[in-house]
Formats: C-alpha cells, sequence, structure tokens
C-alpha cells in the first residue's frame, strides 16, 4: 500500500521533552511559550525541562547572512549539549526557524560527518562542551497535534460559532520552514502539512483551503529587517489575504511565530495605506498562534494569554465563541492596574 | 480612514507576474489573421540568433514575439522593434518557414499608433 | 463682328464644344496641381530645364510614344497597331482637317468646331472625279480608314484578347464602360455622318464618296445628315466628358508625364503632384501584366502593377500592396515607362522601422585602414561559402583589404527601402557613408546585389568606388592578379533583379561566366526573380517555391550542368528547389583559381586587422 | 523448424505486446498458454478513445489485434496475474500467489506498465481538487462521455495539461522520461480544442519529445491549426478557488517570469511505472535497480532476462514504450522464445 | 580562489545546486520573482555555467539579495536544487570578498550586521523587545508601541522571570553564557565576517 504524504505521521516523542525558546514568540507573544509548557505540565502532565543557559538559534542572523554556517551550527550543537547535560533526549523547538534551522543542521551532519566533527571541535574549542543529537527533534505544535485530540476531551470551548452553531472557518498558515525544507519533518509533509489543520478539525473547526494557502506570508528576513525593504514582506502577505478574504474566515492560526506577527501587523498596515479590511463586517481577521488556540479552548483567560498582544483585536472573535473575559483586565499589569491603553481600533460587532 | 499613510515603502512590487486570466491577447489575434503560420514558432531563437539588431542589442524577435502571443507588451518592449532593419535573414533561417519580416511589418503596422502616441522619439 | 468669328455656324456644334471645353478646363486643373504638387526641388528642374533642347527631346518622345506608341511596337506589334492607328489617325485627321479648314476660311485662329466638323460646312470635291486625286478629302479618308482598321483591332482584342497575342488583360470600371463606347462610336458615326453629306451633296472621297453615292442611290439623305452630325457632335461630348474620369484621361497625361520626366522629375514622397502624374498616365494597357512572375505562382491575387495603380488612383484599400516582388519586370515593360517600384515603395506604409537601429561601425574599432573594403551583407553571412571564396580571391590576388562587416551587423537600408521605410533607410545610410569614408579606403566590394544597388543609388561616397564582387572579380582576372582555369562544364547564369535590371550591371557577369566555364548556355529572356524577394514581405515561403520553381525552369531551359548567380539570395532561393549545383561566381571563381598564380611582390601579408567571419550556417 | 511438438510457450500479458507475441509463437508452429490478469485481451487499449500520432480509434486496432488471436494453438488462461515464476528442473513454473498455474519451456513476460499514482504529486492536487485529473481519466471521458467535460454544464473556457508528472522527478524517485506523455498531451489537446473551440488550451511542458514519427507534425498542427498554446515552464501549484476552478502557478521560462491562470480543467499526463503485477523470478533480481522495470541481459542484443535462460520480456515491462514498438518487441520476443527452444 | 571555486567549497554547494532541467518550478512560487527582476531558476544557471565575470558580476549585484529565504524552492525542485541555499552560498561569497558593498541591497548588511548580529552577542536573543524601536517600526502598530513602551510591566504579567537570570520568558541570558556564545563568535569566524563588512563598508 503506497503511502501519500497527506497521511504521512512523523515520530513525536511523547514525554521528557527539552524546550528551547523563540526570539520573536517572546517578543511579541509573549503569553505563548508559558501557556505551551503551562498546558504540557498541567494539562497534559509531562516534563518539560527549559534550560537558562540556552540562546538564541542565531536562525535571523544565519538568514539575514550575518551569522555565517559554522557558528549557527556550533551554537545548535551547544544548544544539544545543554540538553544531553541535562539528560534530555527529546527536543522541542518553539520556533519555526530555529526547527528547520536544527533539522537542516542534523541533516548535513548526517551527509558530511566529517563537517559534524569540525563543528564539535569549535564547540569544545570555544565553550569546553560536547554535544549528541537529539533523538527527537519537533516543533511545538507536533506536541500539540499529537495530543490534540486529549487536548479536545478536556476542552471547554469548541470551535464554533455560539448563536449559528457552525464550525469556524480556520486559515491554516505554516511556516515555511517547518516542512518546506523537509517534508519528512513535518506532520504530513510539505504540501498540506496536517499538523495544524488536526487541532482545527480536532477542536470543531473547519479549515479554509485557499488558492494561496501554501504561499509564504513574506517575513523575507531582510526583506522586513531593512525599512525600505519591507514592501517585499507585506506584499506578499497581502497576496495571502486576498486570496483568503472571499472565504470569510474568522480566524487564523500559524505555528511560525514570525507569520502570526506578520499577518497580524499586515493586516494593521493595510488598512492604515490602502483602507483594505479582510475580515467580515469591516473586522480584521484575528491571528492566533497554536498555542494560543489550544489555551482558548481549554479556557484559559485571554488576557493571562496575551491576546491583547496582537494587534488585531481578537473580542469579536471571543464573543463568536462565547469566551468569557473581562475587557476590564485586558491592559493591565499584573497586579490588575491599567498600564495605560494603545490607540484603541474602533470594533464593529456583527 | 482608506488608504492615507505612508510607511516608506512601495507594496505593489514588480509585478511582473504573467496574469493570462486577464492578459490582453487582442494583438495576437489581430496577427493571427494577418500573417500564416504565425503560431507555429518553437521558439528556437534561430531569427533572434541571426538579427543583425538583436546583435546590437535591444530586439529579441523570438521573445517578441512569444510575448505578443501571451499578453500585450509595455510600450517599451514593443517599440524594440523600431531597430529592426527588415533585412529579412530571420526569415531565413526560420525551420517552421514562418515569415518573420512580415511579422515584423505587421505588428509594427497595428500597434503603430499605440506606440507613436506613447513614445514621440519612436 | 461675332457673326464673322463663329462663321460658319450650326448649333449642334455647341455640344462638342462644351465636352471640349470641359476636358480642356479640367486639364489645365490638373497640370496646375500636378506642378503645385511638386517638391522645391523638382519645381527647380523643371524651371531651369523647360527652355533648354530637353523639351525638344520630350516633344520627339512624345511623337514616338504617343502618337507612335513605339514602344508598345516593341512589345506586341498588333497591339502596337490598333494604339498608334488610333491615336496617330486620329491626330492626323485633326492636323489635316485644320489645315483644309485654314486652306478654305483662309483664316488661322477660329473655333476648334471648325475644323472638327469641317466635312459638314465644305462636302469636298465632287464625287468620283476628284475621289482618288489626293487632296484634303482623300488624306482625311485614307486616315479615317487607318483610324477604324484600329478601332477594329480594339473591338476584336476586347473580345478575343488571348488573339493579339496577350495572355491577360484589364478589366473596365463602369466609368471606362461609357468612355469606351463614345470612343467606339465616334468614328463609325463620324464615318456616316461624312459620307451621307457627301452622298446628299455628290460630292466626297474613296472612303466618304463612294459610301454616300452608295445610300444616296436607294435613300434621299438629306433629312438624314444634320441628325448625324448632331449625334457625332454628342456623341464626343459624352466621351470629352467622361474622359477626366477615365483611364483614357492617360491621353493628354502621357505627354505632361514624359515632358517632366525628361527635367529630370523622378517619382518620390516629396512630389506627389509627380506621383499622381504618373498614376493618371497608366494607359492600364496590360503589358505589365504577363511579366510578373506572380500571375503564376499566386493566381487570381490581382497584385500586378496594372491593377494596383488603378487601386491607389482610385484610393481604394489594397490588400496588395505587401505582396510585390519588385522585381522590376513589370516596370521594364511599361511602354509609358512608369516607375512602377518607386510608386510600390512609397505606398507602403512608413512604420519607422530601422528609426532605432544604431550600427557599430568599423570606424574607431580599427585604425589601419585598408584600400578595399569588403561589405559582404547580411545575405551573404547566410552564405559562409561565399564569403570563405572571397577571401580565397582577395588573398590570392594580394590586396589589402578590410572585410568591414564580419560581425554581421551592418546592414545597408535597402530591404527598409524597399519596405517604404525611408526614414530608417536614409538614417542607416547616414551611418554607413560616415563611417565608409571615415575608413579611408577606395574601394568598396560588396558581395550582395541588395547592398550594391543602394551604395550605387542613395550613397554619397566621394572618393570611393562601388563594384560588385563580379566586376570586382572581373577586373582582378583581366588585370591578371588572379588566373583561373576554366572548367568543362556548361553553365547557366541567373541574373539577380537588383544586379541586372536595378543597376544595369549585365556585361561583366556574363563576360565572366565565359572566362569560367566552357559554354553559357543561359536562355534570352529577362532576367528572372528567384522569389527570395525582400520586396515582397507578405509572400508565403510556399509562393516563394512557386516562383523558384518556375524560374529554375526557364533557367535549365539549355541544360546546363549548373547555375551561376550573383546574389546569396538568389542561391538561397534556388538550392532547394534546384537539382543541378547552384553557385555564387565567388564560389566558381575560388574553384577555378590557380594557387600561387600570381606575382609574388602583389602578395603582400594581409592577415592584419582582418576578423575570419564565423561560420554561421 | 521445431519438431518437438510438446514444447510450449508461456505468454504473461494480453497488452499490445503480449498479443503479437502470442500471436507470432503460435504462427511459428508452437502452443502458447496465454495468461493475463483481465479476462479479456487488450490491456490499457481498451482504456484508450484515439492513439496517436494519427488518431486511429483504439477499438479498431484493438480488434484487428483480436482477429490475429483465433488460431487453435493460443490456449487462454484469463483472469489470473501471474506474479512469480519458479524453476522446477528445467521447467518454467508459473505461480499466482504460491498458487501453481501452469508451467513451460519458455515465458514470454508481457505484464506492460501501470501509470502513476498523481496523488504522490501533492502539489498538484489530485484527490483532492475534482477539476484535476489525470490523461487516461480524460482518454476515458472522451471515449464515454466527452458532455462529462464541461464545467457547471457549459463549454470550459481554459485547460491546461501539465506535462512530466512523475517522470523526471527526483522529489518522487523517478528519474526516468516516459517519452509518451507530450505526445498524448499533444494529441489530447486536440481533441480538446476540437471539442471545445471557444475554449482555451495550454499545455505546459520542460522539453517537448515528439520523438515518434509523425508526432513532430502533430505538435505542429495543434501548434497551426488548432492553436494549442505551449507554455515552456513546469506547473509548481495547483490549487481550488471558490469556483472550485484550479489556479496554476508556473514559470513561463521563455519570459523568464512567473505566471498565473485559472482553468476549469487540469489535465495531468501521468508517466509510466513498473506493473504492481509485475513478474518476480525466483531467486533472481531481474529488474533495473533505478527504475524498477525488468531488464534484459543485454538489451542491444535482445530480450532474454538477465540470467534468466529461457525468459523473455516485452513490451513496456522493460520501460516506456509505444504500442508500435511493444508490438514489435512481442514478436522479437517470440522468435527469440523459438530460435532458445531450437537450440536447447 | 577565484569565486566559483569559492561557491563550490562550500558545504552547502552539493545539494543546493545539481543540474538544472530549467523547469522553473522554483521561480513560479518564489516570492521574489514576483515582486522585484529576480528569477532563482536563472541564478542557478549563471553559477552551472560558471563564468567568472558573470559570477563576479551577479555577486556584486541587487540580485543575490532579493531572495527572502522562505525555502519555498527546495521541496519542488525535480532535481533537487535550493535556490534559496545556493544564493546563501552566493552572499558568504560576495561578502568574504567585499563585493557585498558593490550594491545598494548589499550594503544593507552593515544595518544588518549592527542590528541583528549586535543583538545577538549582548542580549542572547536576535531581537529584544528594548530593541524594536516603534520609532523605525511603525508598521508595527499602537500595541506594539504600548508593549514596547512599558515592556516591564507587560512582560512581567506573563512571567515574572522578565530578565532576570534564570529560567522564563525574555530572562536575562547569564553572562557565562554571553561569553561562550562571544568565543563561539570568535572561535568560528563569525567575528572575522564582521570585520570584513565593516571594512567592505567603510570603503
Amino acid at each position: 500500500m503506497k503511502q501519500y504524504w497527506k497521511d504521512y505521521q512523523k515520530e513525536i516523542a511523547d514525554d521528557n521533552y527539552f524546550y528551547v525558546r523563540s526570539c520573536i514568540r517572546q517578543n511579541f507573544f509573549p503569553g505563548a511559550e508559558n501557556l505551551f509548557i503551562d498546558i504540557l505540565k498541567n494539562k497534559l502532565g509531562k516534563t518539560v525541562f527549559e534550560d537558562a543557559e540556552h540562546t538564541t538559534c542565531t536562525g535571523i542572523g544565519y538568514h539575514t547572512d550575518v551569522v555565517p554556517l559554522e557558528t549557527t551550527m556550533t551554537v545548535i550543537a551547544r544548544q544539544f549539549a545543554l540538553m544531553k547535560e541535562k539528560g534530555y533526549r527529546n527536543m522541542i523547538a518553539s520556533c519555526v526557524t530555529s526547527f528547520g534551522l536544527y533539522s537542516e543542521v542534523l541533516d548535513m551532519w548526517k551527509h558530511q560527518p566529517e563537517l559534524k566533527e569540525k563543528i564539535a571541535g569549535y564547540l569544545m574549542e570555544a565553550t569546553g562542551r560536547t554535544f549528541e543529537e537529539p533523538e527527537n527533534m519537533v516543533h511545538a505544535s507536533d506536541i500539540l497535534y499529537k495530543y490534540r485530540n486529549e487536548i479536545a476531551s478536556i476542552a471547554k470551548y469548541k470551535l464554533i460559532n455560539k448563536t449559528t452553531g457552525e464550525p469556524l472557518k480556520v486559515v491554516d498558515h505554516i511556516g515555511c520552514h517547518y516542512a518546506k525544507t523537509f517534508p519528512e519533518r513535518g506532520v504530513g509533509g510539505s504540501e498540506f502539512p496536517q499538523v495544524l489543520t488536526g487541532l482545527i478539525t480536532a477542536w470543531g473547526g473547519q479549515t479554509v483551503d485557499y488558492p494561496e494557502r501554501r504561499h509564504c506570508c513574506g517575513f523575507g528576513f531582510r526583506n522586513y529587517l531593512v525599512q525600505p525593504n519591507r514592501g517585499y514582506s507585506i506584499s506578499q502577505s497581502k497576496i495571502k489575504l486576498e486570496s483568503m478574504k472571499p472565504y470569510e474566515p474568522d480566524l487564523i492560526i500559524a505555528n511560525c511565530p514570525g507569520c502570526s506577527m506578520f499577518l497580524d501587523r499586515w493586516q494593521y498596515t493595510l488598512e492604515e495605506t490602502e483602507g483594505a479590511v479582510y475580515g467580515t463586517c469591516g473586522n480584521k481577521i484575528p491571528v492566533f498562534t497554536h498555542e494560543e488556540l489550544a489555551g482558548l479552548v481549554l479556557g484559559y483567560d485571554p488576557w493571562e494569554i496575551g491576546l491583547q498582544t496582537h494587534q488585531v483585536p481578537v473580542e469579536a472573535l471571543l464573543d463568536k465563541i462565547g469566551v468569557e473575559y473581562n475587557p476590564d483586565l485586558k491592559y493591565t499589569d499584573r497586579q490588575g492596574n491599567l498600564i495605560g491603553e494603545p490607540e484603541l481600533i474602533n470594533q464593529h460587532v456583527c | 480612514m482608506a488608504g492615507k499613510r505612508n510607511f516608506g515603502f512601495d507594496i505593489q512590487g514588480g509585478g511582473r507576474q504573467i496574469d493570462l486570466d486577464h492578459a490582453d491577447t487582442s494583438l495576437a489575434s489581430e496577427l493571427k489573421d494577418a500573417v500564416n503560420a504565425w503560431s507555429a514558432c518553437i521558439n528556437c531563437g534561430s531569427c533572434a540568433a541571426t538579427c543583425p539588431s538583436g546583435q546590437n542589442g535591444g530586439l529579441n524577435f523570438r521573445k517578441l514575439h512569444y510575448q505578443i502571443r501571451l499578453e500585450l507588451p509595455t510600450l517599451q518592449e514593443l517599440s524594440t522593434l523600431s531597430s529592426c532593419l527588415l533585412c529579412g535573414k530571420c526569415q531565413l533561417v526560420c525551420p517552421r518557414g514562418i515569415p518573420t519580416r512580415y511579422l515584423s511589418i505587421q505588428i509594427m503596422q497595428k500597434t503603430k499608433h499605440y506606440v507613436r502616441e506613447n513614445i514621440p522619439s519612436v | 463682328m461675332l457673326e464673322r468669328i463663329f462663321h460658319p455656324f450650326d448649333p449642334f456644334v455647341l455640344l462638342f464644344t462644351a465636352g471640349m471645353s470641359f476636358v480642356g478646363t479640367f486639364f489645365l486643373y490638373k497640370v496646375i496641381r500636378w506642378i503645385e504638387g511638386l517638391s522645391a526641388s523638382d519645381k527647380e528642374l523643371l524651371t531651369n530645364n523647360i527652355f533648354s533642347k530637353k523639351t525638344w527631346k520630350a516633344l520627339g518622345e512624345v511623337v514616338r510614344e504617343s502618337l507612335l506608341h513605339k514602344k508598345i511596337f516593341g512589345v506586341n506589334v498588333r497591339l502596337g497597331y490598333m494604339h498608334m492607328s488610333l491615336a496617330f489617325g486620329w491626330f492626323m485627321l485633326i492636323l489635316i482637317g485644320n489645315i483644309e479648314s485654314v486652306y478654305y476660311t483662309s483664316r488661322l485662329f477660329k473655333p476648334i468646331y471648325v475644323s472638327v466638323f469641317w466635312r459638314f460646312f465644305e462636302p469636298g470635291p465632287t464625287f468620283p472625279q476628284g475621289a482618288y486625286t489626293p487632296g484634303f478629302a482623300f488624306w482625311m479618308d485614307l486616315f479615317l480608314l487607318f483610324v477604324l482598321s484600329g478601332l477594329a483591332f480594339a473591338i476584336y482584342k476586347r473580345f478575343h484578347s488571348i488573339r493579339l497575342g496577350m495572355k491577360r488583360t484589364t478589366r473596365q470600371r463602369p466609368a471606362d464602360r461609357i468612355a469606351l463606347t463614345a470612343l467606339w462610336l465616334i468614328f463609325p458615326i463620324r464615318l456616316l455622318a461624312e459620307s451621307a453629306t457627301c452622298g446628299a451633296n455628290g460630292s466626297g472621297s474613296f472612303l466618304t464618296g463612294s459610301l454616300g453615292s452608295l445610300f444616296a442611290s436607294f435613300i434621299n439623305l438629306d433629312p438624314l445628315v444634320l441628325p448625324l452630325w448632331w449625334t457625332y457632335s454628342f456623341v464626343l461630348m459624352a466621351f470629352f466628358f467622361t474622359l477626366p474620369f477615365t483611364r483614357y484621361f492617360h491621353i493628354p497625361s502621357e505627354p505632361v508625364l514624359i515632358f517632366l520626366r525628361k527635367y529630370g522629375i523622378r517619382v518620390s514622397k516629396e512630389s506627389p503632384g509627380y506621383t499622381d502624374l504618373s498614376l493618371r498616365a497608366c494607359s492600364s494597357c496590360g503589358v505589365c501584366i504577363d511579366p510578373c512572375q506572380l500571375a503564376d505562382a499566386l493566381p487570381g491575387r490581382k497584385i500586378q502593377s496594372s491593377y494596383f495603380v488603378k487601386t491607389i488612383r482610385h484610393n481604394e484599400p489594397s490588400d496588395v500592396q505587401w505582396d510585390c516582388m519588385q522585381c522590376g519586370r513589370c516596370e521594364k515593360a511599361c511602354p509609358v515607362g512608369l516607375e512602377l517600384m518607386p510608386i510600390r515603395q512609397n505606398s507602403r506604409a512608413d512604420l519607422s522601422f530601422g528609426t532605432k537601429s544604431n550600427l557599430i561601425g568599423m570606424n574607431g574599432r580599427n585604425g589601419q585602414s585598408h584600400r578595399i573594403l569588403y561589405f559582404a551583407g547580411c545575405m551573404t553571412h547566410l552564405t559562409p561559402s561565399i564569403i570563405r571564396s572571397m577571401t580565397k580571391i582577395f588573398d590570392q590576388s594580394g590586396s589589402s583589404w578590410q572585410f568591414y562587416d564580419s560581425d554581421g551587423r551592418a546592414c545597408c537600408g535597402r530591404p527598409l527601402k524597399l519596405a517604404g521605410q525611408t526614414d530608417g533607410a536614409n538614417r542607416i545610410k547616414e551611418q554607413l557613408q560616415k563611417d565608409f569614408l571615415a575608413s579611408g579606403a577606395e574601394l568598396l566590394v560588396t558581395s550582395c546585389p541588395i547592398c550594391y544597388r543602394i551604395f550605387n543609388e542613395d550613397y554619397d561616397l566621394p572618393g570611393i568606388r562601388v563594384l560588385h564582387h563580379t566586376q570586382y572579380i572581373l577586373q582582378l582576372i583581366e588585370w591578371n592578379r588572379i588566373q583561373v582555369d576554366q572548367s568543362k562544364l556548361n553553365a547557366a547564369y541567373h541574373e539577380p533583379c537588383e544586379l541586372g535590371r536595378g543597376s544595369g550591371v549585365t556585361h561583366e557577369p556574363r563576360e565572366l561566366l565565359s572566362k569560367l566555364y566552357l559554354k553559357d548556355v543561359t536562355p534570352d529572356i529577362e532576367g528572372l526573380c528567384c522569389g527570395g524577394s525582400l520586396g515582397g514581405p507578405g509572400l508565403t515561403l510556399a509562393t516563394r517555391r512557386a516562383v523558384a520553381r518556375g524560374a529554375m525552369n526557364d533557367l535549365s531551359a539549355g541544360k546546363p550542368d549548373v547555375l551561376i548567380t550573383a546574389c546569396p539570395l538568389c542561391k538561397k532561393s534556388f538550392s532547394p528547389v534546384s537539382d543541378i549545383p547552384v553557385m555564387d561566381f565567388s564560389e566558381s571563381v575560388a574553384q577555378c583559381l590557380i594557387e600561387q598564380s600570381v606575382q609574388p611582390e602583389l602578395r603582400k601579408s594581409t592577415k592584419t586587422h582582418r576578423k575570419l567571419p564565423v561560420d554561421a550556417g | 523448424m521445431l519438431e518437438n511438438e510438446n514444447h510450449r510457450i508461456a505468454v504473461i500479458g494480453a497488452g499490445p505486446a503480449g498479443i503479437s507475441a502470442a500471436v507470432t509463437a503460435a504462427e511459428l508452429g508452437i502452443d502458447v498458454d496465454w495468461y493475463d490478469k483481465a479476462d479479456q485481451i487488450g490491456g490499457k487499449l481498451n482504456d484508450y478513445y484515439q492513439l496517436f500520432p494519427d488518431r486511429t480509434s483504439a477499438m479498431n486496432v484493438l480488434q484487428e489485434f483480436d482477429n490475429l488471436t483465433g488460431t487453435a494453438r493460443i490456449h487462454k488462461h484469463f483472469g489470473k496475474a501471474i506474479n512469480h515464476i519458479e524453476k522446477n528442473n528445467g521447467r518454467l513454473v508459473l505461480m499466482s500467489d504460491h498458487e501453481t498455474v501452469g508451467s513451460a519451456d519458455s515465458v514470454i513476460v508481457a505484464t506492460g506498465f501501470d501509470f502513476f499514482d498523481a496523488r504522490n504529486k501533492e502539489e498538484f492536487g489530485y484527490g483532492m481538487y475534482n477539476q484535476v485529473i489525470t490523461s487516461p481519466e480524460l482518454e476515458q471521458k472522451l471515449k464515454t462521455n466527452p458532455d462529462s467535460l464541461k464545467f457547471d454544464g457549459e463549454a470550459p473556457a481554459n485547460i491546461a495539461f501539465v506535462h512530466c508528472v512523475g517522470s523526471r522527478d527526483q522529489q518522487i524517485g523517478i528519474n526516468y522520461c516516459s517519452r509518451l506523455c507530450c505526445v498524448t498531451g499533444i494529441k489530447q489537446a486536440i481533441e480538446m480544442r476540437e471539442l471545445f473551440p471557444s475554449c482555451r488550451v495550454v499545455n505546459f511542458y520542460i522539453d517537448l519529445r515528439a520523438f515518434g514519427s509523425g508526432y513532430e507534425e502533430l505538435y505542429r498542427e495543434a501548434q497551426e491549426k488548432h492553436q494549442v498554446q505551449f507554455i515552456r515552464g513546469r506547473v509548481s501549484e495547483a490549487s481550488e478557488n471558490q469556483q472550485h476552478r484550479i489556479v496554476l502557478k508556473a514559470e513561463d521560462t521563455l519570459m523568464g517570469r512567473p505566471l498565473k491562470i485559472t482553468v476549469d480543467w487540469v489535465v495531468l499526463l501521468i508517466g509510466m511505472v513498473p506493473s504492481c503485477t509485475q513478474v518476480q523470478v525466483a531467486d533472481h533480481q531481474c529488474t533495473d535497480q533505478e527504475t524498477g522495470f525488468l531488464k534484459a541481459a543485454n538489451a542491444f542484443t535482445g530480450h532474454r532476462l538477465d540470467g534468466q535462460p529461457g525468459i523473455f520480456m516485452a513490451g513496456a515491462c522493460g520501460g516506456p514504450m509505444s504500442i508500435p514498438e511493444a508490438a514489435a518487441s512481442g514478436k522479437a520476443a517470440a522468435t527469440e522464445a523459438l530460435q532458445y527452444l531450437i537450440n536447447r | 580562489m577565484e569565486i566559483l571555486r569559492q561557491i563550490q567549497a562550500d558545504p552547502r554547494y552539493d545539494e543546493s545546486c545539481r543540474s538544472c532541467l530549467n523547469c522553473g518550478v522554483c521561480t513560479a512560487i518564489c516570492p521574489a520573482a514576483g515582486y522585484f527582476d529576480y528569477d532563482p531558476r536563472k541564478i542557478v544557471n549563471l553559477v552551472r555555467e560558471g563564468d567568472e565575470t558573470t559570477l563576479t558580476e551577479i555577486i556584486s549585484s541587487d540580485l543575490i539579495w532579493y531572495c527572502g529565504q522562505c525555502m519555498s524552492c527546495k521541496p519542488r525542485c525535480p532535481r533537487g536544487n535550493v535556490p534559496g541555499i545556493l544564493i546563501q552560498i552566493l552572499r558568504t561569497v560576495s561578502i568574504n570578498s567585499g563585493l557585498f558593498a558593490k550594491s545598494g541591497l548589499g550594503l544593507q548588511q552593515l544595518v544588518l550586521k549592527r542590528g541583528i548580529g549586535h543583538n545577538i552577542l549582548e542580549t542572547g536573543y536576535c531581537i529584544h523587545p528594548t530593541r524594536v524601536d516603534p520609532a523605525v517600526h511603525p508598521e508595527q502598530g499602537p500595541v506594539w508601541e504600548w508593549m514596547s513602551t512599558n515592556a516591564d510591566q507587560v512582560y512581567s504579567r506573563f512571567d515574572t522571570g522578565y530578565d532576570k537570570e534564570g529560567p522564563g520568558l525574555l530572562r536575562k541570558i547569564s553572562p557565562k553564557a554571553l561569553g561562550e556564545l562571544d568565543r563561539i563568535f570568535d572561535v568560528t569566524g563569525c567575528k572575522e565576517l564582521w570585520r570584513k563588512i565593516e571594512d567592505g563598508a567603510a570603503k
């Protein structure tokens, strides 16, 4: 019997994870990673370890060509070393670019052992550490995919429109580096990865298949990071948004922190520059990360998991699902004192 | 609040994608009726290879002919034809016997006003 | 007083007079428009030459062509006689009639009708006494008979043109039909009218007299006389009134053309007046139709000049303007000597081709100058063996030469001109001219008749002689700069249009042929077109092949072993349809060349500064 | 001539190759045991509409083949797939999964090919989008129900043919060229233009390999007479829009610019892969490591399977082949088998 | 060492630049090809052709700086090439040879090095809330402005560990870890690369 990519299941370890964080995710979705750890520990009862010593993987530096291959490899080797020292074998990357880069590095070491030796030498010379490759290397969204049904079973909300009873139309956006680089490292391969669709359907929603579904969000590293280049970045997101608009999606989820951020921010920018709005009844389309989506259905407080850090307001969607929340706590600090509000974008209510 | 702010970058970009759904093929159909064997081209490039104007740069007849069958070329692209010497070498080397020299004349004739009005220099 | 001037008079003459004055005024009006429509320089030519002996020369030609139609005689005797009898005969009738009237009235100036209808006023000598004694009446009858005989031919031709030795003839437009009928009626009715008059008065000469007395023998002619003269006058009027709108307007136009042409005026975009005159001067005789090779290759497609001239004369849209090969065979045959090729070219809209071309000249590319500049030409680059042969010949001859367009980037501009793109052509000309002069060469040799023609016709190259390689090679042989073995084969020469008819280079190639080959078996026919012509962009490959096959057949009449031509394009056109080898002169010369035949001192090395062409097959 | 009458040749497969092998052997006076997994002759020929390059009806060709097979020397044992050959002291035992079906002195393997499973080229959305079909499916539609090719009851406005699906593609581990998809695409493009004159037909190709006699002429006819458009560039992805039309992305490599078109039908010109019922011979690997097709001992000199005395291969089980080629190789294999029996 | 050799010496060369069919699947879905006058297929070809002058030309031009590194080209190529990775190689060679400074886009490496590069060594993160200035990131919108101006309060709401040592959200990376990073950057030649960027840009 032939195996089609769609049905392809990758190997995902079931416990004892070594977790490495994502620069972008921490910056722009500060609630997401802690939420993820919390779900694993307290909802699924798994062991997750985060090492205070781990650093960036230098991925952005690598893809903007200011950090050479050997350097990135050695930094990654160092993360592996930390994992080994703490006695873990299964690594979870929070960032899709990190994940892709780890995969790339492991693949190159497989084909060029001498390169691996060289890097081991560098690492030893620079830090005196030794490393071992992880036995299992996955992205955070893979874990949620693996336990999607468990999560569904203890979920408080479903991805269903409270009033109409219709399943929510959810756009899934997969970070390019999740599976395009190595199809066999993605659930369902590179063309139509199932990793997010799995979550959406398991939690009651329905995935939207639109023409530009596989198109890149347009981060483009140097093409965003240098201001005059940003036209490239925004035009790519625009292509996606225009293509999905007619399907009237309720929500976009992405497993890549960069994509989540850009699909969120560029909607704001496009409205500012072109007056374009891509959601229904004059609203923009909320963009969630996979952790945030899980947190939402599990009934975490929207403001505790950081939904207020999104530029696109989420209230309309929360109401649609019927999530309880206290508007007054949106912009408060830990103690509940108002921090001061960003310029509020007026909301249309359907 | 439609389209007011400028963030210092161009959202549209080059727009290089050929969009066959909206391409203007009017010129193509005119030429189809005017020049026999016009669609028989196999893009071997013989015409462009032997073309003196091609050697001097600017004109690539194979590409122009091919493009017209897809979409209406830009004024600049069309105006490259005005460096055509009508020497007719292309016609003698065309493996599909397309009267390329006449094709060249026909393209010019049918786009004359369009090009002249918009590029006085031509 | 008036009474005296208009004497003798009868009301019927008014019809004729009206017609006559109408056509007269119209003609004058046209002449003025034509002259207005001349470019400044052409006007100058007119004023400078009108009082020179050129006018007399022109007059002679007018007599030769407009009256005697010498050229048409050349093409076809019967046809010539037809035209001549009508034109010359009628002219004589008018002349003699005039003299006669002057003789009797002893008045030099009097209304034209007096002489035209003289027989009505003066019935002539009594019959039969004076009938056969040469006198006015006698001569008048003689020329009337002459005209009538031509008329008979004309009528006959209209119905069985083939019998007159013409394959095809022109079709009539409605206006032409009326005029034609009128024209046909004029002389029979004149015959009747005169005969009746003579019959009634018992006078007249051998024709009118005898006919008159014959009629008189069984009817009373008196009541018929006046009506017949009325009819005659009416028919004349009808003819004159339609004339300006028909091809018969060529009758007054042609002489004007002859004069202006003699003054050196030629067809050009700048002188629309002259072009219009030329178009008017075409008699649609159809002589140009048979020589056209496309008449066979493109049956049914009316591209021949006779048709084409008619369409543009009446500003009808033409769908054939791109089909003519411009071989010039029709132009050569045209009895009126119209410049059909330039007319055709100018009818092709200027689409500003070539205007942005930027030829990278040799000037500056190469410091050292050589005596000879070799310009192979675009087409020659597609026949590299010609280039190789020329290289060999140049080197053998020890000439100091330079391969101008070794990179195949240059173009002479003639193809643009042929396609009516004069601006582009001129632009190229300017660029090359400058470059040629800057090169310091004294001789420009080209292998391509197309280039040769435009270099000769349009380029202004003081101090540089332009030769086609056939001419150059012949000189080399005559000066013993190279020596050739005569081959044992029989050869036929295909004369390239642009070289032979186009540029008048006819002698050298034949001379060369006789030196190279055992026997010259070229059939004695006007040079044919190979079909490859750059003149007719609109022609499909199939048509071109058909033309080539046709020409090939005619050329192989003498069973040649090899077909020799002097044009790369002709070579390319014939090769695929020929079962005997087709060669350019340069190739056969290179073949028959006796190596090392030249005195060493002539063989100074010329290898420097010369790029050999890459074989672009 | 062969004296010993009780020699028997087995022919496995009743496609063009099998037919001409069986018929030739019978004509040469040998008894033929003829096996095929289907229960009628013709193999895939049964599913075809018209055959390139001259577009004769497949049915007529099949009929002509069939007329040849009426001889008494041919013994049909249809409806069983022979997928294994054992050797039993000199005789070749034919087995259909572990069950002995018969035996022979010489075997001609003509099991043909399978079509590439287009679901393995996910980016083209085959199996996901209804408007994406394969060339054999189009052949079926043309043959049985052309009306099913309408889109929303209307004549389709745009149709795209995608070349090299399951050919020349490292991503799916098929590096060889199936050769015949090109001309199939050309033929079907013409048929679509004739069926729907108003419809634009575009072929996306990488290299156009019109290798057979009459193929190039068909290509030109498609361009000139039928105005079929040929765009040089492989389709990169197909996705469905809201109207369930298919949006294709490719590069027009001759323009050097990306290109987008929305079409009513996408026809994937799928390549040929080894048949899943391809015969395995005991204790011996006789397939090509690269392609998986059967491999002759010496492709230049004959059809004998490598290291398999008495076993010959014919037709597309040895690699992509046109019908005439398959038939010819069937004839050749049969005569080789006969020589083998004589010299034995 | 001439350009082609440098390119081929890169460990990523073999996986990224095999023979090319010129089928164009890469360009077809390349986001940059739709936006810029850019054609990854041609890049692969130019490198395959290996003409030194052309190669020198392209690595001195903007051409190699358009790619957005999305790697969409990787899974599609029938010959298993990865134009996106080949671009990384070309960029590395361009920087090492100093030619990057000849093109406007190449010159941007300086900004990136001083931005991202320094972030890494100084904070241990590629980007940090304190270093994404709303003033130069207007497109980030008012919410980001709110977040970065009130970073302490906002981030602390989600993790008390914010900007403190020990695990947690945007924790302060220990001097020890930073020290190790710094040595790695030394040993593996990143600092060397940075020097080249600074020098090249200075010229």
